[in-house]
């Protein structure tokens, strides 16, 4: 199978404490990969890594089948990114938006249109001219990921893209993104605390705790004969919450 | 209000400050009276301003009709001469204009017009500006032109840009000699009567504003005026340039 | 002092060509020099703030240092350097416009550069952050942060025009105050003083403080508008 | 030049009493100016930056301008106001290092609060929000929100410090550069510089410029450590 | 029964924009008012203007039964705010939660011991000395609940506070805020998108759409028979994401 981004023995401490501790991690093209676990776990901090927003005490990380170089900006340009918190940019939604194509050279009807549809796509299109750090907390979410999904990347990494959101934006986001997944063979991971999510969206899925993997594995495997208790206890929705 | 009897504010031309005669000539005045002396050295205009203001209280400056109005009009109590020195005409070695040597400065300053020569003038009504003027004034030369160059500054500098320049300028001698070793103009036109540079010396006129330090004012006053001092004057800087830089001449 | 203003403002009025002139001229040298020195001191502050490199806290304690330059002192250095005798002699720009905006610019420049790296440190890594993983070169990364830090740059850059539009030191001594040539707003001021003006001179100053009014209502319009 | 350092080095070393009195005196008033103009320039300028009121926008922009304040302009008015003909003349504070210090703080506290202003403003509202909730007086909000600020705010002294520990106009008209009682570096440097001695102006500069640099470090150790 | 926060007719429109207009707003000592409704509804702005952190275009709020005042200290202090997006201050996560004891005058030793409650409570005992900003999302929203609780207020508003949070974290939030609640008789308001949360955690409800109440009452009741379509759609558990 074809992993656009692969990584070994990834480790990473702050202060002297090791924080993630990853043996492998790589996320399949065309598969969501669900990272599911508890708070402090190292889900934001495996994401960052894989991303190449953080540099690794130690381990290898490779983009695409080469190794990760944060000055190809080619290869960055494959990826996106969609943070914890939102961080939209001053100026206006459309502005937000229309920056990663203005990177890259597009024209402004293109950019127009582009950002048209995808401000439909994530229930925003009134909201275009409307100063983006004002908006609510669930219609920045929705910025922040429009904004990324725009470029087109080839993987998308996403950290809790619906913790904001009422169910039916959850929904249209789920199906958003999914159907990205599909559509464009582009290879997701995706932190949620959600399991429901976790079991709808994912075929892969990536069990972190304590800044190890704990388990890995397709989702409905997972779902049905997980190895470790912890595992199974949340995977099991026998903590809904 | 009034400042302590024992300090006394001196408003002074910058030349007398930064030619050294008064960090040679001071200590002396403070060991006969112990009387600090604090000197404020700035441009001419701005000395009578602050005697007329009352935030001095003894003047030493060098523009004598100027000096005369300011205790005509009741700022100043009394005025004695004290000292001269002499300005002279300075230019670079090529003497564009041909001076070199002339005893006549109207002569001097109408070659120099006439060839368009570089002319730098302290431009500032300072003493030296007003002498300078005085000369132009008795010939019909227009000022205007890229020859005449108005710096509006003190001595010191004025002396730098004509340096960079290689123009003519009148300057005095105690800070041309001050600051020969640095140059590279030369002494073109000098012991013209109309070129004598005379020092005043004048108390502020206490009736006028309260705090005025009279007493300390009268004795610097008929101290620098005194035979002590006038001969301390006349020996200051012949050592170090071979020549007195100003020439005592107090009741004479 | 009234008076003295009444008559600088009857100069302004009256069309006092020399008045204009000098006016013309300090805003030429002061707006030159300060557009230069915020071309060069906004990406170095930007450097210094956004880049981990060696040397890099030292480096922003010199500017900050250097925002406290002598006038006087930057005022010699730049004399001695394009004196006749100097280095740069045969270039002739000595009592020169020309002279003026260098030293300006050496006065400008740490000012500019130190409150630009204070500024874009207070933006957050964030924005960086956000502009690469959308595709952004480094370079383009910290461009972005510099937009959102536009506010900052420009009190950075008011700052830097303020001291130098004020300045009369460095002017005074490279310049040499000629009259028509080299004559700008401060040091027909200090002349003004020198020759005991005092009206004169506060007139000329309430005149120039009017015109960095106007300037940075210019500036800050344009800080907003982008 | 190498000349002038040397002998003002040589000064140094040589515990030369006179020196080292002008630095401490520069110290002395620069410092107290600064301190002087924190104190009243912090507050002033997180009020503009934090708070709405009529005629803010316009008060931002006074301050702006009058960061740029020429020195001798600010010295004069100084001057005129504790001449013995002036207002204050009884106070007889004219040719005191009380006079400079005033100057200088009038030079200082826009360059405080202007800047003081425009780094609360980059702090987020949030913060201020924030210690409201938590119960915090709409002052100690202010106040908490100058703790979030205070780099910021340290490179906003640091800029007046620099200003008036270079500036050498105002100090030059309301001191008089007498010696041994109002002569600081600065009008040391001047006078130096008047008298042609280029070299020892310059190395009185250097020595300047690393007294600042010393303050800078203390200034900015005092900005971490609270 | 005691209403320490009661609201008449609040109106806030921004640029033109009606974006709330609440005709009754109540919270009830000792119980947990839900606000529940789309991503946009306005229930963050309701929250804000209830605390007094929004001035309302219109309307009428009381506190404790006084016309909110904005310059009463006492007052404000018997509230507390957990913002949707914790806004932590800069130092450690320490310092963050003294900071609201250290208003109150109390002394060092005091403050010491709540604070490792409190932390204690919300699980992040090892984090006392961390720099609050640098920890992970769902570490920060417990920093800013606990900062709050802290404080012991009378009445809290809470916008969203456990977004963030994995199952087993979630479940000791929602016991910690439920328990402080029923103990201390203190009203809460809290905002959630959590619709099993809301039915578990709440006495009171109220369903926002459009800047508008569509409808409130008795958590239970609601369940059971709300009135407004919307409102069964989305209390029905139909929509779960
Ligand atoms: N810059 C940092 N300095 C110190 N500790 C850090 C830093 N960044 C992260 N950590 C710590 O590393 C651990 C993992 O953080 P990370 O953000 O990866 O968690 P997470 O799994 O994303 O948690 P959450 O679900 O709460 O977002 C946390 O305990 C956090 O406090
Ligand atoms: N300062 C503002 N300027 C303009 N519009 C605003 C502002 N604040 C809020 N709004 C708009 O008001 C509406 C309600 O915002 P609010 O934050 O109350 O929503 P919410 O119900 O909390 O949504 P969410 O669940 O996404 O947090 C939103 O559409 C938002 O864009
Ligand atoms: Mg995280
Ligand atoms: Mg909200």
């Amino acid at each position: 199978m074809n992993h656009p981004v692969a990584a070994v023995d990834l480790r990473k401490s702050y202060n002297g404490r090791l924080v993630l501790a990853a043996d492998e991690f790589r996320l399949a093209a065309g598969q969501v990969t669900a990272l599911v676990g508890p708070s402090g776990a190292g889900k934001t901090t495996l994401l960052r890594l894989a991303a190449g927003l953080e540099t690794p005490d130690s381990g290898e990380l490779y983009w695409f089948g080469r190794p990760s170089n944060a000055a190809d900006l080619a290869a960055r340009r494959r990826l996106g990114f969609v943070f914890q918190m939102p961080r939209l940019f001053s100026g206006t939604v459309y502005e937000n938006l229309a920056y990663g194509l203005r990177l890259r050279g597009l024209g402004e009807g293109e950019i127009r249109e582009r950002v048209e549809r995808l401000l439909q796509q994530v229930g925003l299109s009134e909201f275009s001219a409307q100063v983006a750090r004002s908006l609510s907390g669930g219609e920045q979410q929705r910025v922040a990921l429009a904004r990324t999904l725009i470029t087109g990347p080839e993987v998308i990494f996403l950290d809790e893209p619906t913790a904001n959101l009422d169910p039916p934006n959850v929904k249209a986001i789920e199906e958003l993104v999914t159907g990205y997944c599909r559509e464009q063979g582009a290879a997701v991971a995706w932190v949620t605390h959600n399991i429901f999510q976790a079991r709808r969206c994912s075929q892969q899925l990536v069990f972190l705790a304590e800044g190890r993997v704990v388990e890995a594995g397709p989702t409905h495997r997972l779902v049905q004969e997980a190895a470790e208790a912890r595992t199974r206890a949340f995977l099991s929705g026998e903590m809904i919450y | 209000g009034g400042r302590p009897g024992r300090e006394l504010v001196l408003a002074t031309t910058t030349s007398t400050e930064d030619s050294g005669l008064l960090d040679y000539l001071l200590p002396y005045f403070t060991e006969r009276t112990g009387i600090q002396v604090k000197v404020v050295a700035v441009g001419t205009g701005q000395a009578l301003e602050m005697g007329r203001k009352g935030d001095a209280d003894v003047l030493l400056v060098h523009a004598k009709p100027d000096e005369l109005k300011f205790v005509a009009d009741g700022y100043g109590t009394e005025r004695h001469d004290v000292m001269y020195n002499d300005f002279i005409i300075i230019g670079p070695a090529a003497d564009p204009a041909g001076i070199k040597g002339l005893a006549d400065v109207k002569e001097a300053f109408r070659l120099i017009a006439a060839a368009q020569a570089t002319f730098v003038s302290r431009g500032d009504n300072s003493g030296t500006h007003k002498k300078e003027k005085a000369i132009w004034a008795a010939m019909e030369t227009v000022l205007a032109g890229d020859w005449y160059v108005e710096v509006g500054q003190g001595m010191g500098a004025t002396l730098g840009i004509a340096d960079e320049k290689q123009g003519y300028l009148l300057i005095d001698r105690a800070t041309y000699l001050a600051q020969k070793a640095s140059i590279s103009l030369e002494i073109m036109v000098e012991g013209d009567e109309l070129l004598l540079n005379q020092y005043g010396v004048i108390p502020v006129n206490p009736a006028r504003h309260d705090g005025i330090n009279e007493r300390g004012a009268r004795m610097f006053v008929e101290w620098l005026i005194s035979d002590e001092a006038q001969e301390l004057i006349g020996k200051f800087g012949v050592e170090e340039f071979g020549q007195p830089l100003f020439f005592p001449n107090a009741g004479r | 002092m009234l008076q003295g203003l009444r008559e600088a403002l009857g100069m302004l009025w009256g069309g006092d060509a020399e008045l204009w002139g000098i006016i013309a001229r300090s805003l030429l040298v002061s707006l030159t020099a300060v557009a230069l020195a915020a071309a060069v001191g906004v990406p170095l502050g930007a450097a210094v703030g956004l880049r981990r490199f060696r040397g890099r806290t030292l480096l922003r304690r010199v500017l900050r240092t250097f925002m406290g330059l002598p006038p006087v002192v930057v005022g010699l250095i730049v004399y001695l350097t394009l004196s006749r005798s100097g280095p740069l002699g045969p270039l002739d720009l000595l009592f020169t416009p020309t002279a003026m905006i260098i030293a300006q610019f050496l006065l400008a420049l740490p000012i500019v550069a130190a409150l630009a790296a204070g500024t874009v440190e207070g933006i957050d890594e964030q924005v960086r952050e956000a502009a690469l993983t959308l595709g952004a070169t480094a370079r383009q990364a910290e461009y972005k942060v510099l937009a959102e830090a536009r506010r900052g740059l420009v009190t950075a850059v008011a700052a830097a025009y303020g001291r130098v539009a004020a300045e009369v030191g460095a002017v005074m001594l490279v310049g040499g105050n000629i009259r028509g040539y080299t004559r700008v707003m401060t040091t027909a001021i200090a002349l003004e003083t020198r020759q005991g003006q005092y009206g004169l001179a506060i007139g000329l100053g309430l005149v120039l403080i009017v015109i960095s009014f106007l300037v940075n209502m210019i500036v800050e319009a344009g800080g907003e508008a982008r």
